[in-house]
């Protein structure tokens, strides 16, 4: 953590950035938030930890409209969606300098299941090894790194940035799930099933848009959702329909746009396992159309703005 | 809703201007009959059925839903239906995902000269709406009796 | 709120019979926003659009709804009725009550159920319809026409005798197409190339025409008056500036095996070639997949003949770019492959022959010079049979199912040329029907077989056997007879069922025109518009649009230059206002939108947005309106709804969705 | 006082469910939230706190308010019916009924919302002390006794038993339907819960956050300061704060419409929504720094300056836990605390 201060104090100090976007401490060791540094000294509040989940690349759209360069930290998979909006258009990567950060895995405060916790140790500098020990106020109690490890770094796409500046900071193998098990395992469920699973899941969502709002694919200026132009206006769901309404076009609009970042999961106050939609249409898009990894490159067709003449048919393994 | 034996579906068929409105256009000279449920909105091409207007149908009490275009390689606009075919393959994939009767939604192209197909497609897409019964997974309930 | 008007059309009995159309008018009555309703039995007539008119005027409408027949019929009717009166065009909307609703359904209740409910939804729309203009574009004054055959010769003669110039695109080295190919023509006997050619050489030395041999259309772009188009000229080998046609060349090439197209593959040419002897233009083209020259490098023997200097072996494809205000297609017709008919021993005998093949060899220019003989030993052949409907009205997938409508009447003229010119030769056929509606065509069929004794058997050809003598022997029945019949014959003739040629299909996709399930191109209307493509611009001329024969052909050919004629007479086109827009305050400028337009239509501009106060430089999506041309693709693939399509809005869809689903 | 055994919970639920609607918090998927009970249901009532607050069950995240139907060319329009059928809620910790109070300010104050007035008056508090207190707990701060909450009735589960105590006339009329159900019990054990409590309430990160620098004062004080650009930026304008807080009382008012009819519904708003009072000439405020001051200006400033100096938060840190960027109320009144100094 110490060297990225330093040199995002050198950047800033020697005037090449105007600011850095990265993690700053909060009042828990669990609580950082992302952040703004316009000064060298408030660096000192800077913080890289196992609790650093936040992806940062969606910032960068309105640091982008800011005068002067704006240094920000990317973890790998952040990479890929700073790529994503770059070929969209929505970032300018003159105005960005990137410091692509090692990540041995992150972690969920949701995922420690104990009450009152007041200090994680072993989250300041993690590896995917350790147990972790958290003192709480009804006694200390231990749990190992990995089971407190956000979803999507089970599942991680690997270590390697694909849009960078420099690099800093070492990264380790998190990998000890399929990415597609979850998925399958729905898939194999008969239609009464299916519905069941998902209306108890949805059935939670309060459309209080976190999903939505953290999404780095989920970048419109109005989203559809809030605008009464498509006559499609909601704010709370009403009903179970809207609920549905709305993550299947927000999944549907994400669709070959969406990394698998995995921050709607993350930050769903509800625990909906809202990647299960995304990652659905990318084991779709990779069967029908061929292996895509949005946000691997800037060039190569996607999938929904293009197409083959021999592409399957609507409703194909319908039995 | 309870399923009664008057009981007739809702059906929406979406259908591009060039091939497949004519296509329905020929089926009625031709006194080709299906069932009174299919009513057709018109669309200039495949491509412009958003998933929101397949949804809001069903939202709004549709229990079946149907997408008709040119056959892949004849869209007047060329390459519209090629478009319409992924993005109706990903949203019926999710769609049985959630564990939605896969009956109620389907993409047929039709000519126009096929009266005949638009016909047959339509009379068997409503057979099996109708053995499904009512939209419950992915109606809503308001102001309904 | 709008002020809508109803009109329900009774189409006489049409709807009347099946809709309660005074109903329709109730309900319609009880709309939100209807101010007026009332049915008439013709809508379209005259005195329907009187009523119109009035009712416009007198409720001061700013809306209509017509329940009518399908707006393919008469949208454009009742637009232009609403415009004369004062109202735009574009806020007019049909609800299709006929060919949706009366004519499929028996039920009165249940039919007037439904069109109330389609009343409804175009009601809900039409509140959402705005006051649309159409722009104006350009017109190219120069027409294409795709195929050099006697339809594509004769379109492009018209066109250019109008004062417009017209570029004939053919693929093989000559123009003249099939009629090149045949002997004589029905119902007149008179010899085909001498009426052709006069055709070809008038074609040639136009000065409004310019032919384009021996290239294809590669690529196509614009629309309607403003298409843009790639032609391939292949390389010839043959400098078209420099030769004069001597032929020498052709007479010194050493490689002479290649099968001769023109004659049907039934005697061979040089590797340098002109088709026929009265091609145009006269000059030849080297077949690279022949040429010793062009495989091995060493050979050159045509160039050290050519006095000009006319051969170059360096030449390479060319792509030529030119702009169009009109396309013709005219790209004609070939036989079915029979490889699916081995009863007929099509391919096992040499003396069992299609129709073509027979004309080929009838003609002078042919492989035998013009004498009838049969190919495997060249005897004359003393008892032919001809077997129609050979691949057509066929019910299975081996032919096509419709009539290729020739057949009938040149089977009776080879008969009749044969037993003209070889009286002791029999002739027998065997026909499913023979068919001869056309001015003096069923007189020529009588003289057939009242006056040449041509032998008709109604009856189907199971199997041709060929025997071990070199004869032929074919299984046949005679329906009339009601028996089976065993016939000896020297040479069998085959009815041949023709097809659209097969570079249709690649030309459709490329011009956006639409094609059938038999790959004849589809008119804008069958009866109404059967040489317009629905694909505004392309015109249909010749068989490219179903069977027919040359006064037909050339009819249509007539025809197709006269609605191409009308259109380049315009200066200026009506452009089609239901065009996509961005809504600069919810555009992203995320570029997706212009990957999915097949028109080019979207380029993106940064420019001062003023979103409720916040005003920032934004990248935003720019639609060129004359480009674009409707299909709405970009309308899905944007996710903020920012682009959205005038008279297809994501509201006004989404209106007739909520008004069927109630 | 009276108890009754933890094993025997159900029955209780099944006792009061009889002629009542229950509420309490049940389990799915995962999370608990209140919900309606029923045999089937998994009532959770050791998790400390329901992921939405019990605000639900009195002004729920949507409410049809009426319907307008077309019947033979005219309208008719059905008002929703009140709330009749008396109901009980389960489990409610002290800071959500410390929130109903603050909702009871909003709703019950002329004019008076009659959808949420009937709601109250059939409605009948049955609160549960908090037993493990979070860490992101500061109820305290605002007056708060989670060992002792408000309600009609109070519970507390010590060890493997529920102890209860009727406090008010409804109150007591629940504690007579239940009968046998219950037994007598003297205080001792409750004594010593409220002890342990306090002393672990005590040990809380924030239960000494000083609201000094808030109140209606701070209205004219705080609203120009620069901390807000600062305390705003990671905000990503989702509602998450908003719609799991016991307090925040806004709602749109919206039309849903067919051709048959239209309903017309209010449900939950967020003044962190870009859309939130939007009007024809656009939002008055434009800006998320706007709409986040917003937000924290009203739970500590106008809500406390029109209310006696009540604040419209109750500590019960849901925002603090479910903030998807780690912003909280707590962060900021931590910096202005700062900032003075």
């Amino acid at each position: 953590m110490q060297e990225l201060i330093v040199r995002a104090k050198e950047l800033l100090e020697k005037g090449e950035v105007a600011r850095v976007l990265g993690w700053k401490k909060g009042e828990q060791e669990y609580d950082a938030e992302p952040a703004f540094f316009e000064t060298a000294e408030s660096l000192d509040n800077f913080v890289y930890n196992g609790f650093c989940g936040a992806n940062l690349s969606k910032y960068m759209i309105e640091a982008g409209k800011k005068e002067g360069k704006t240094l920000v930290f990317l973890k790998p998979c952040d990479s890929y969606s700073y790529n994503q909006l770059l070929r969209e258009h929505r970032v300018d990567r003159e105005k960005a300098y990137i410091i692509g950060v090692g990540c041995k895995g992150k972690l969920a405060i949701s995922k420690i299941p104990f009450d009152g916790i007041l200090k994680v140790s072993g989250a300041q500098y993690p590896d995917a090894q350790e147990i972790l020990t958290v003192e709480t106020l009804y006694g200390t109690e231990t749990i190992p790194y990995k089971d407190a490890m956000l979803e999507r770094c089970h599942v991680c796409k690997g270590k390697d940035h694909v849009v960078y500046d420099e690099l800093l900071g070492e990264s380790a193998d998190t990998v000890d799930a399929d990415r597609f098990a979850e998925v399958e395992r729905i898939e194999k469920m008969s239609p009464e099933e299916k519905f069941a699973y998902f209306q108890s899941e949805l059935s939670k969502c309060i459309r209080c848009n976190a999903c939505r709002n953290v999404c780095p694919a989920c970048s419109c200026r109005k989203c559809v959702f809030d605008s009464t132009a498509f006559d499609s206006e909601q704010k709370a769901n009403t009903t179970s329909f809207e609920e549905k309404m709305f993550h299947i076009i927000r999944a549907f609009h994400v669709a070959g746009r969406c990394t698998d970042c995995g921050e709607c999961s993350r930050v769903c106050p509800q625990g909906i396992p809202l990647h299960l939609f995304n990652r659905k249409f990318i084991k779709d898009i990779n069967a029908l159309y061929g292996e895509y990894q949005a946000g691997s490159d800037l060039e190569c067709p996607a999938p929904l703005t293009s197409f083959t003449t021999t592409d399957a048919e609507p409703g194909v393994g319908r039995g | 809703m309870p399923v009664t034996e008057n009981w007739k579906p809702t059906i929406v068929a979406f259908c591009c201007n060039w091939c497949s409105y004519a296509g329905a256009d020929l089926a009625g000279s031709s006194r080709l009959a299906y069932p009174a449920d299919v009513k057709i909105i018109k669309v200039p091409c495949s491509c412009r059925v958003n998933p929101m207007f397949i949804l809001r149908a069903f939202e709004k009490g549709a229990d079946g839903v149907i997408l008709c275009g040119c056959h892949p390689g004849d869209c007047h606009y060329s390459t519209g239906n090629y478009y319409a075919r992924r993005r109706m393959t990903l949203l019926f994939s999710m769609l049985d995902y959630l564990g939605v009767e896969e009956g109620r939604t389907r993409v047929e192209w039709v000519s126009a000269a096929e009266g005949v197909k638009f016909s047959e497609t339509m009379n068997s897409f409503v057979e099996k709406v109708r053995a499904l019964g009512p939209n419950v997974r992915l109606g809503d309930l308001r102001c309904k009796n | 709120m709008r002020r809508i008007g109803v009109f329900v059309c009774h189409c006489g009995s049409n709807i009347a019979a099946t809709v309660d159309v005074k109903k329709v008018v109730e309900m319609a009555l009880q709309e939100q926003g209807v101010v007026h309703a009332e049915d008439y039995p013709y809508m379209c007539s005259e005195a329907g659009q009187v009523r119109i008119a009035e009712a416009i005027r007198e409720h001061q409408l700013t809306g209509m709804v017509v329940c009518s027949c399908s707006p393919r019929m008469h949208e454009a009717t009742f637009r232009k009725c609403a415009e004369r009166n004062g109202l735009n065009p574009y806020l007019v909307e049909i609800a299709n009550i006929r060919e949706h609703c009366s004519w499929i359904h028996k039920d009165m209740a249940e039919a007037t159920e439904k069109a109330v409910i389609l009343m409804r939804a175009a009601v809900a729309k039409v509140h959402l319809n705005a006051p649309l203009q159409a722009g104006e574009s350009a017109v190219t004054k120069r027409a294409l026409v795709i195929g050099g055959g006697i339809a594509g010769i004769q379109t492009a003669l018209d066109i250019a005798d109008a004062g417009y110039k017209v570029d004939i695109v053919e693929k093989e080295p000559s123009i003249g197409g099939r009629m090149s190919q045949l002997d004589k023509t029905f119902p007149t006997l008179d010899c085909s190339a001498c009426i052709l050619t006069p055709k070809m050489v008038e074609a040639a030395s136009h000065e409004n025409i310019t032919i384009h041999t021996w290239s294809e259309v590669e690529k196509v772009s614009g629309f309607v008056g403003n298409f843009t188009v790639d032609i391939r000229k292949k390389a010839r080998y043959v400098d078209m500036d420099k030769c004069t046609g001597c032929g020498v060349c052709q007479e010194k090439c050493p490689s002479k095996k290649s099968l001769n197209e023109f004659n049907r593959g039934l005697n061979t040419r040089s590797a340098i070639y002109t088709p026929f002897a009265q091609a145009i233009p006269n000059v030849p083209v080297i077949d690279a997949t022949a040429c010793i020259k062009l495989k091995t490098g060493k050979c050159g023997i045509c160039e050290k003949f050519c006095q000009v200097g006319a051969i170059n072996y360096a030449q390479t494809d060319e792509i030529i770019t030119e702009q169009y205000g009109a396309i013709v297609v005219a790209t004609g017709f070939d036989t079915i492959k029979l490889d699916k008919y081995g009863e007929y021993a099509y391919g096992h005998s040499k003396d069992v022959i299609t129709s073509l093949e027979l004309e080929r060899i009838m003609n002078a220019a042919g492989p035998t010079k013009g004498h009838l003989e049969r190919l495997s030993d060249g005897k004359a052949p003393k008892e032919i049979v001809f077997i129609q409907c050979v691949g057509s009205r066929c019910s299975d997938d081996r032919g096509k199912p419709y009539c290729s409508k020739i057949c009938c009447m040149y089977t009776a003229k080879h008969a009749m040329l044969i037993r003209d010119k070889y009286p002791d030769t029999n002739v027998t056929v065997f026909y499913i029907d023979v068919r001869t509606p056309g001015k003096n065509f069923d007189e020529f069929y009588r003289r057939a077989v009242e006056d040449y004794g041509v032998n008709y058997i109604k009856g189907q050809v199971g199997k041709v056997a060929p025997q071990p003598d070199g004869s032929l022997l074919v299984h046949g029945v005679d329906l009339l007879e009601n028996k089976q019949i065993l016939k000896k014959a020297d040479m069998v003739v085959l009815a041949t069922a023709i097809e659209p040629n097969a570079d249709v299909r690649k030309i459709a996709t490329m011009l956006t025109a639409s094609i059938d399930t038999n790959n004849f191109l589809t008119e804008a209307h069958p009866k109404l518009r059967p040489v317009e493509s629905p694909t505004a611009g392309v015109f249909l001329s010749g068989v490219c649009q179903g069977p027919k024969d040359i006064p037909e052909t050339v009819a249509q050919a007539g025809a197709a230059a006269v609605k191409v004629i009308g259109l380049l007479a315009k200066d200026k086109l009506k452009t089609n206002p239901c065009t996509a827009k961005a809504d600069e305050l919810r555009c992203n400028g995320c570029s997706q939108c212009a990957n999915v337009c097949p028109y080019g239509a979207i380029s993106y501009e940064t420019r001062l947005v003023n979103d409720h106060g916040i005003r920032e430089d934004r990248r935003i999506a720019v639609v060129n309106s004359a480009l674009c041309q409707g299909c709405g693709a970009c309308t899905v693939t944007c996710p903020s709804g920012a682009m959205d399509l005038q008279g297809f809005s994501n509201r006004q869809l989404i209106a007739e969705v909520d008004a069927i689903c109630r | 006082m009276y108890k009754i055994s933890k094993e025997n919970l159900n029955a209780l639920y099944a006792a009061i469910a009889g002629g009542n609607d229950l509420f309490l918090p049940v389990k799915n998927a995962g999370q608990t939230n209140f919900g309606l009970w029923t045999e089937s249901a998994d009532v959770d009532i050791d998790t400390l706190k329901t992921v939405k607050s019990a605000k639900d069950i009195f002004f729920p995240q949507s409410e049809s308010l009426y319907q307008v139907r077309r019947q033979d060319g005219k309208l008719e329009i059905q008002g929703e019916a009140l709330r009749e059928k008396p109901f009980v809620v389960f489990g409610i910790r002290g800071c959500d009924v410390k929130g109903m109070e603050v909702l009871d300010k909003v709703f019950l104050s002329d004019p008076v919302d009659g959808y949420y007035a009937a709601r109250r008056q059939m409605g009948t508090i049955v609160s549960l002390a908090c037993g493990r207190p979070e860490t992101s707990c500061f109820c305290k701060v605002f007056g708060v006794d989670c060992a002792e909450p408000a309600g009609d009735v109070v519970t507390w589960l010590v060890g493997d038993t529920l102890y209860w105590e009727a406090k008010t006339k409804k109150g007591e009329a629940l504690t007579e339907k239940l009968g046998n159900l219950l037994e007598k019990a003297d205080t001792a054990d409750v004594e010593k819960e409220k002890e342990k409590i306090h002393a672990i309430v005590e040990r809380l990160p924030y239960s000494n956050l000083s609201l000094e620098k808030w109140g209606a004062a701070a209205a004219d004080q705080n609203f120009d300061s620069p901390l807000w650009e600062q305390l705003y930026s990671p905000c990503l304008a989702c509602g998450t704060c908003t719609f799991v807080c016991p307090t925040c009382q806004c709602y749109d008012i919206k039309d849903y419409t067919t051709s048959s009819g239209v309903q017309r519904y209010r449900c939950w708003d967020s003044c962190m929504y870009s859309d939130f009072t939007m009007m024809a000439h656009g939002n008055n405020r434009t800006s998320q720094m706007q709409r986040f001051r917003q937000r924290f200006m009203h739970k500590l400033a106008y809500f406390p300056a029109n209310n006696n100096g009540m604040f419209s938060c109750v500590g019960c840190g849901r925002c603090v836990d479910k903030c998807p960027s780690h912003l909280n109320i707590v962060k900021v009144i931590k910096a202005f605390e700062k900032e003075g100094q």
